[in-house]
């Protein structure tokens, strides 16, 4: 007996995503860096590092650190700026053949104004992620996320300007998620990315001081992902966007929690640094789920552990 | 092939431990079965290790390349154990199967024709700079090298006979005074740069290699410089393992792993790093 | 030559610990359970699980389950009530000859004036612990955790009520932690404690529901200790009130972390399950470590990661 | 010793696996070193062992003590593999050290010198039983005890001949029917109810439970049932493992890990967990 054909692309924000996997911006470079350790083809999409309007030398180093089953970065956005990720870094993405969605930051709404008018004149760029999460950053970054009148504004501004489908990157340093999610989508956000990292820190005690020469950093890895699985889930509910889910992927199986807790898609981040080639890996993996499960579309399971009720309680 | 962010040929594979060895009280030699990166790997480069086949400890663990053997197809690795993942090696029994992605980094430049090459190692950090003796003294790639190593101790100067034995002259320092000439390697280099050398070659601790640079500076002898960082990705896609430089004058954070390992010391900005940014 | 005495006593709102390592609220028990695997006599002190006024069922089962380095709990505040407490539970708690905290839960600020009014009138309580930050139950817990208002307001009729020592037990799911430890401060609250669970979840994916009765849940144990350190960091700039730091706590080493990050006292949670005597493991550790680094009293390294700055970065 | 919750004695220790068997595609015999347990433990009881030295896995895992060696000084579990925890046990070399926490729980209440006892095992619900079995089987304790054991398929009628020959009736069933009788074991358990019994135990799936428990309330036999859930501590002290329970009329959640594993089958909530409170 053939195995049936499963049908795994997912439609998001006018999108369509060959499958529901991609990387996460900031864990793979300009898609390039792997080389052919990864068959970039076949991802769903990929996220860039985030770009900013002029050049950015980032934070100093130590950089990165390891913790429990995750790790704390503190880039501060290094990247070239918007001009030279234009002329040098678009030309090999357009290449890759996969829909490439661009990671924005801003320090003012006017920026990323800017970057918007400025990229939606650049030919093969699929959709914008809005980075209104950077914890790594003086100005600007996490102060947007965490406030619902600024996501609002400067999402509602850079609709005005473009009409790439605009991703709201969320970050999950806040007390109500929904209503961050609300702001986004009153704004005019086609879909959510959910979550960035979680601001943490860690201290050297041999040293007597903090590992990272930022002082915190973002936590990212497995140890984050159940927090990322209940934002999803909860803004699954109070607000119909889509939603990329990410936080802590490393397998079919946890792709599978985000998808079945509401998102549309995933990414994978951290987990490219330990093994380049996961999302290939899990994509192979989903196929086989749904085969065994007989699901014939991917798109089925998306927010498939929300019909059945909770268990009730005594008293 | 161009797109591909100048990528030398690079792999991720699944290899087997085939001989682990205890070279000192916290040194040990691993020696992987590998015929591409035998074949392919470079004086300095890296390989990056996944220690677990599990998601934890998380993040892959960087070594230099301490020799290759392309007719064995295996390359060995130099390793002090100092935290969970160099333990967890220390410990792996041969025929274990680990995750590497390697060769990684830039490598030595390889010196002109003209002058002595001198090696300056500190600690570990002789592991590449055996890698590069080793080529040095191969009879087409031969340069005349001279060798100096540093340690704390007699225990920490480890694989000096393997480091001595490819070096036409060859100094070991020990701060302990416990072996060899007691003092700071940095205080033998000086009579060594007066004789003057086409090149010097440094991997060590930071302030060590900060040290080395001055005084070629003041020596105006070209000096390479192997690097360390903490890194993520191992291939320059996080920006996790930067240092400061000054490349033509501006400064900028350059990635170890793809832009280094190896440093011309002349655009490494040492006062900054002198200030702490190295891994603890 | 023999090893130099290590001072390991501190202070805190007014008790004096003989060392700084306490066990955590609701990884505990009521002091007896773990029997004779564990020195009870040696901690610094110890936290009870919650009491609340009226005897609670809790939540449904499954309760429990594990995540990548962490745990997810929804236990929903299981307890006999604080009249069978003071009766059942505090005679034996009282023979144990440590400082005990006994935490407490309300729905409403009546219910936490009255429990701490209740235990006023009962012997050898060493201090009050305010939870108000329990993520599993419908009313009262996090809601007063996450406000600052209700915060200040909820420490502050307590403190008309009572002599104990106040400790106010602090959500970490805010979006700012230093206004709500403001508040507890303003209220009146004598040390703060640092942090109760992440809100988390996790999902079943071969049943398609979340993997807890109560969906969401308590993420504990070393995957959320950087949030953990972070926060006390950021508090411990702040607020000058002493911190106990908990979230992750398995080794001296962590203890370390929240100590140099400004923490008086630190609480071991979930490793308890793992590893019962672990606090008397970390305690031989903190004085070794003492011992090595040549610190007489451990009391000096509070806030010791402070003093260094951070490196300047370019830009 | 009062003041300590009633805590029976019980050890924490690290001890050493000694033997290890595969007896099935998805069974392990695990025989652990340890004379406190294997002097200790009474059947239903369980020990808590630590998978991995390091947190991660992160918490320990249950199981139900399977036979014990007095002379020996050692123990033994019957695992069947299922996640990460219980695959990394199965892979475990003889010698390998585990922390471990036991015996705990309330065991088994023997039955009284009236009537034959009945014994329901599903699946790797048969690990408690056979160690009860054996007790019954002993000349001071002896008991005729009558052994129904189901299972999905052949393969998981795993250690079926030490139940058997433990047990002085013995009926197998497998739901697909690749060995002895085809059905599930509750089809098979009236006839044995209508010969009358002094007691009823069961352990295995909360659904077989669930109709054992009915069977014996209309039959008006005693049941015993040995429940599983999520454990955290294992001794008490985090009320993570309970199950709905209706004694004396209330309806509240106990610890299956201190309350239990053991419950009278008239206790439990059976309503309740159809709803789905067992472990996935
Ligand atoms: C390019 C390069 C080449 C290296 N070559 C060698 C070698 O040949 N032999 C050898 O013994 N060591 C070498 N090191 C250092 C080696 O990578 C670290 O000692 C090792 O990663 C420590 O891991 P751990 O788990 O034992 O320590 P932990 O302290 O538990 O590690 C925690 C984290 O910090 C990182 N880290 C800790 N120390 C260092 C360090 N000195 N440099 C970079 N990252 C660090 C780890 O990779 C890990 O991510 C090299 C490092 C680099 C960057
Ligand atoms: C009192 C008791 C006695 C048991 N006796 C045995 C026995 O004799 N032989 C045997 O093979 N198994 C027994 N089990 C089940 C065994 O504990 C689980 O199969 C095991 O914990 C699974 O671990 P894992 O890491 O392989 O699975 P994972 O699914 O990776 O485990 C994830 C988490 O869920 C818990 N969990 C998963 N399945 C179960 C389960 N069925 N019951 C309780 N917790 C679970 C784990 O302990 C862990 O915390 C017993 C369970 C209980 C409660
Ligand atoms: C090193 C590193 C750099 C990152 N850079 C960015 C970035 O530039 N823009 C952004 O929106 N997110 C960035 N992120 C966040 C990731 O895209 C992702 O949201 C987060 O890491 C959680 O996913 P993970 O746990 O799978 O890594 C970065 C994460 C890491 C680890
Ligand atoms: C099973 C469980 C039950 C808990 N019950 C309580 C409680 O009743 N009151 C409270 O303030 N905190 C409670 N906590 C939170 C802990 O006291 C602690 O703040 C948290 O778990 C972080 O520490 P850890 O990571 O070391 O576990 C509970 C935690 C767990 C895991
Ligand atoms: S380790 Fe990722 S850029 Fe160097
Ligand atoms: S496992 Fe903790 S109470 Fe049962």
């Amino acid at each position: 007996m053939a195995a049936p054909q499963v049908d795994l692309s997912v439609q998001l924000a006018g999108l369509t995503l060959a499958n529901p996997v991609l990387v996460a911006s900031g864990t793979f470079g300009y898609g390039t860096e792997y080389g052919e350790l990864v068959d970039v083809g076949r991802l769903g999409g990929l996220c860039t590092k985030a770009v900013t309007l002029h050049p950015r030398a980032g934070n100093p180093p130590p950089r990165i650190c390891e913790t429990s089953a995750g790790m704390l970065n503190a880039i501060g956005l290094q990247n070239p700026g918007v001009e030279v990720f234009i002329s040098e870094k678009m030309p090999a993405l357009r290449e890759l053949g996969v829909p490439i969605i661009v990671n924005i930051a801003g320090e003012s709404v006017a920026d990323y104004v800017a970057l918007a008018q400025r990229l939606s004149d650049c030919a093969d760029i699929a959709a914008l992620e809005l980075n209104l999460s950077c914890p790594n950053v003086k100005r600007g970054g996490m102060q947007f996320g965490i406030d619902d009148e600024l996501t609002e504004r400067v999402v509602a501004a850079v609709r005005e300007v473009t009409r790439l489908p605009l991703i709201a990157k969320l970050s999950p340093n806040v007390t109500d998620i929904v209503g961050i999610a609300e702001a986004a989508r009153d704004g005019g956000a086609d879909a959510l990315s959910l979550i960035n990292t979680l601001l943490a820190m860690s201290i050297d005690i041999d040293r007597r001081q903090p590992m990272l020469a930022n002082v915190t950093g973002g936590l990212s890895g497995p140890a984050i992902r159940p927090v990322a699985v209940r934002m999803v889930w909860e803004v699954t509910q109070a607000v119909d966007l889509p939603i990329i889910g990410m936080g802590g992927i490393t397998s079919a199986a946890d792709a599978l929690q985000f998808i079945m807790a509401g998102a549309t898609a995933v990414a994978v981040g951290t987990a490219n640094f330990v093994e380049p080639d996961v999302a290939g890996r899990i994509i192979n993996d989903l196929e086989d789920f749904c085969q065994q499960a007989g699901v014939a579309r991917v798109a089925d399971l998306i927010g498939a552990a929300h019909s059945s009720s909770g268990t009730e309680g005594l008293q | 092939m161009a797109l591909l962010d100048e990528a030398p040929s690079m792999y991720a594979q699944t290899i087997q431990l085939i001989q682990r060895e205890q070279v000192g009280p916290d040194y040990h030699l691993l020696k992987f079965d590998c015929p591409q990166v035998a074949a392919a790997a470079q004086p300095g480069q890296f390989v990056h290790i996944r220690v677990a086949a599990k998601w934890d400890p998380l993040l892959r663990r960087p070594f230099s390349v301490l020799r290759t053997n392309e007719a064995e197809g295996s390359f060995q690795v130099l390793m002090r154990t100092v935290g969970r993942g160099t333990q967890m090696l220390a410990e792996a029994q041969p025929s274990t199967e680990f995750d590497i992605m390697g060769p990684l980094g830039n490598g030595f430049a390889l010196p002109g024709p003209e002058g002595e090459a001198i090696l300056v190692a500190g600690g570990i950090g002789v592991a590449p700079l055996i890698f590069l003796a080793t080529v040095l003294h191969e009879p087409e790639s031969y340069r005349y090298a001279r060798g100096l190593f540093g340690a704390r101790s007699a225990d920490d100067l480890c694989c000096w006979l393997e480091f001595s034995g490819v070096c036409d002259e060859f100094t070991a320092v020990t701060q302990d005074g416990s072996a060899a000439e007691q003092g700071l390697v940095t205080d033998f280099l000086a009579p060594q740069l007066e004789r003057g050398a086409g090149c010097v070659y440094a991997c060590g601790p930071a302030l060590m290699l900060a040290e080395v640079a001055r005084q070629c500076q003041g020596a105006e002898i070209p000096c390479y410089a192997s690097m360390e960082q903490r890194m993520g990705c191992g291939v320059g896609a996080c920006l996790g393992c930067v240092i400061p430089t000054r490349a033509s004058g501006a400064q900028r954070y350059q990635r170890v792993c793809k832009d280094g390992p190896v440093f011309d010391a002349q655009i490494v900005d040492w006062e900054a790093i002198r200030c702490g940014c190295t891994p603890g």
